[in-house]
């Protein structure tokens, strides 16, 4: 039987991997940050997965406006990073896992979930920085990842409430897959960012702390904030914070464990949140 | 329409609603041909002949001749999607975001690297 | 405010369109079909609504294996009839409805439905066929239409429960939009057909007939049949049926007035169920 | 995987789920490729050479140059992709259909009008 391990939360800030892509991790701006990683790396190392599901939004990227999926999952064999307009980041392609992609599919949209099913797309750095900063720069990723794209660019997003409850399915569906993997699920994005108009740069550390606390002990009653608190508190992209609720829904019911927890501000307009959690 | 849009009070901020996709549709469906470097080298050798090849309003192609990001956001422009007019100019996000708040490059920066913007800032 | 004041349920059997589109209604074989639907077509006429919500499935037309949305919603303002593989149809554009079918979006995401939302897509004959049987060869389609694709290509399927509460949710978006619209909504498919393997020409009139009563008398029970039921019952391609139930669950709560039901074999491959409802 | 896949007993019938999808995928990438009308020339001009543009497996593309449609069913396609080689064809859906069932063209087309296929065939 399959299983979930931990949950990693992290932000995918591009600037971050453009930092690493451009060999200045070490500079002052950018160190405190990294450094903040460091545990995580050595942890994944000493805790690796089978696979990765991988809960992140895409930024108009494979998605245009010509077709806008509220939830889709990767079941493609391979993905390759996207040229978001810099050029595709020099990281390794995705490799998928099919199988396992498909069975949660089918598990979840009979729990009804009404999943779009993806073959075909590159991935930009919502699911790469994530991979990168876990994982530096190896010549390949160290295991197959299921990339899971969460519509939070165009509104209405769904609710955290919603996103949630598809942890439950997720954790469900893993756990009905006959072979014996670890899987870990990583929820990306966040946490307080607004990229646009005069009120850009916004970061509350007070609510994106509150949001750390919460999300470890009470995550059901953190799922019912609305969209408009996140907006509000966080930013106007701060809303990715829902994918995180994805990750947490698929997480044991009982107290997890903290192995990890970081908070640095700024990278570029962005706060940056990390926690790793384990199943107990 | 008469769905709650309880977003339309927070200050600066325009939420990317199905409404402001349809007003900005060709804009962004422009941005995202950006994302393949031909289009990009097209793009940059006359702005306003390939923006000619877009069925976009005239407002829409001055605002991005001017790099006018926040007129952008105001006729239908979603940041992702202008990020990638950024990204052919070489910019940064910082850099385009720091575009829209009237503050220099510098100032934008040097406000985040203290902590970022006050939440609290234009609300009552 | 906007209201739905009918539902029309009907086949689109490709082979019907293309009898229409080569002239070949008089024929022996074709007439007592299209005799079936002259009541049909004086109704419309004389019950013009001001958009149809037409809910239908795409037959590897607009989705490939590349991308398979479980509910997509078109938002765009206008549809071209697609090149099948024989030439497209030699029928009208189809002309959205963006303002009515974003507010649609916006409301069922809301209420946790995970649309996809499609600004881009040719429409194939699981939407032009309905339209032709109901209004004839008109140089326009006589009102806006909101196109509405399932999945029931790639299994898992959504359940007919699904398909039912999500009609409930579109009646509930119809109801809070603020202009003053009349809306049909047509659930269109079925009914007894598979069109694979040895089995295929499976038809099943005494399943049929029934699936028609139980949809006029008690479609929340009906909509508890699962998938297996229709597949062996009525053939693999039977589940599309489960698409009734989406426009059955927008009917409102009280018994509808049957005003017309048609039931023929074959046309093709398959049996051709025909129902037109109205809310009292 | 575990989960129950309670449609494998129903006889003559394959269902198109996400294992199937995986199986046929070149294959009915193949024919979604049909919908174009020079694409429709080229593969009558020369369907082996066309097929040789697809990462199919050599028994896919038998089954499809001898118009198969069981085959191509075993071996991963789907009827609604399948039928776009019959369009190429130019053949109907039911001359598709009736080739699946060993029954000639006529008797195929008179099992329907006698009002279709028994829908306890093959069951016990
Ligand atoms: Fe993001
Ligand atoms: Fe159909």
């Amino acid at each position: 039987m399959a299983r979930i391990t931990a949950s990693v939360y992290t932000s995918h800030v591009p600037a971050i991997g453009a930092a690493l892509d451009l060999g200045k991790t070490a500079e002052p701006y950018w160190q405190p940050l990294f450094q903040g990683y460091e545990y995580s790396k050595a942890w994944l190392q000493d805790n690796q997965p089978d696979v990765i599901f991988l809960v992140y939004n895409d930024h108009a990227t494979a998605f245009s406006l010509d077709l806008i999926p509220t939830f889709a999952i990767g079941t493609a064999a391979a993905y390759q990073p996207a040229d978001e307009g810099w050029g595709p980041r020099p990281v390794p392609t995705v490799i998928g896992h099919p199988e396992l992609a498909s069975h949660i599919a089918h598990s979840v949209i009979q729990d009804d979930f009404d999943l779009t099913i993806v073959n075909k797309m590159d991935v930009d750095h919502g699911l790469t920085v994530p991979l990168s900063l876990m994982c530096g720069q190896p010549q390949a990723w160290p295991c197959p990842v299921i990339p899971f794209a969460v519509n939070v660019v165009q509104y209405p997003v769904p609710s955290g409430r919603r996103c949630f409850n598809l942890g439950r399915a997720i954790r469900k569906a893993v756990e009905s897959y006959d072979q014996d993997l670890k899987v870990q699920i990583w929820g990306t994005g966040g946490m307080s960012h607004q990229l646009q108009g005069p009120r850009a740069g916004l970061i509350n550390r007070e609510w994106d702390n509150r949001f750390l606390d919460r999300l470890i002990s009470e995550p059901e009653a953190l799922s019912q904030v609305s969209h408009i608190d996140y907006v509000r508190e966080a930013g106007s992209e701060g809303i990715e914070l829902v994918m995180w609720l994805i990750a947490r829904g698929a997480m044991s019911d009982s107290a997890p464990l903290v192995k990890h927890r970081f908070y640095h501000v700024p990278a570029s307009n962005t706060a940056v949140g990390h926690l790793i959690l384990e199943n107990t | 329409m008469s769905l709650d849009k309880p977003y339309l009070d927070i200050p600066g901020t325009t939420i990317f609603d199905a409404e402001q996709s349809r007003k900005g549709y060709h804009l962004n469906q422009f941005c995202m041909s950006l994302m393949k470097a031909e289009n990009r080298k097209r793009f940059k050798a006359d702005e306003r002949a390939y923006l000619d090849e877009w069925p976009m309003t005239e407002d829409q192609k001055l605002a991005v001749l001017a790099r006018d990001l926040n007129r952008c956001i105001a006729l239908g422009g979603n940041i992702y999607f202008l990020a990638k007019i950024g990204a052919t100019d070489g910019r940064s996000f910082q850099q385009m975001a720091g575009s829209m708040t009237g503050m220099s490059e510098d100032e934008y920066r040097a406000m985040m690297v203290a902590g970022g913007r006050d939440p609290m800032w234009g609300r009552n």
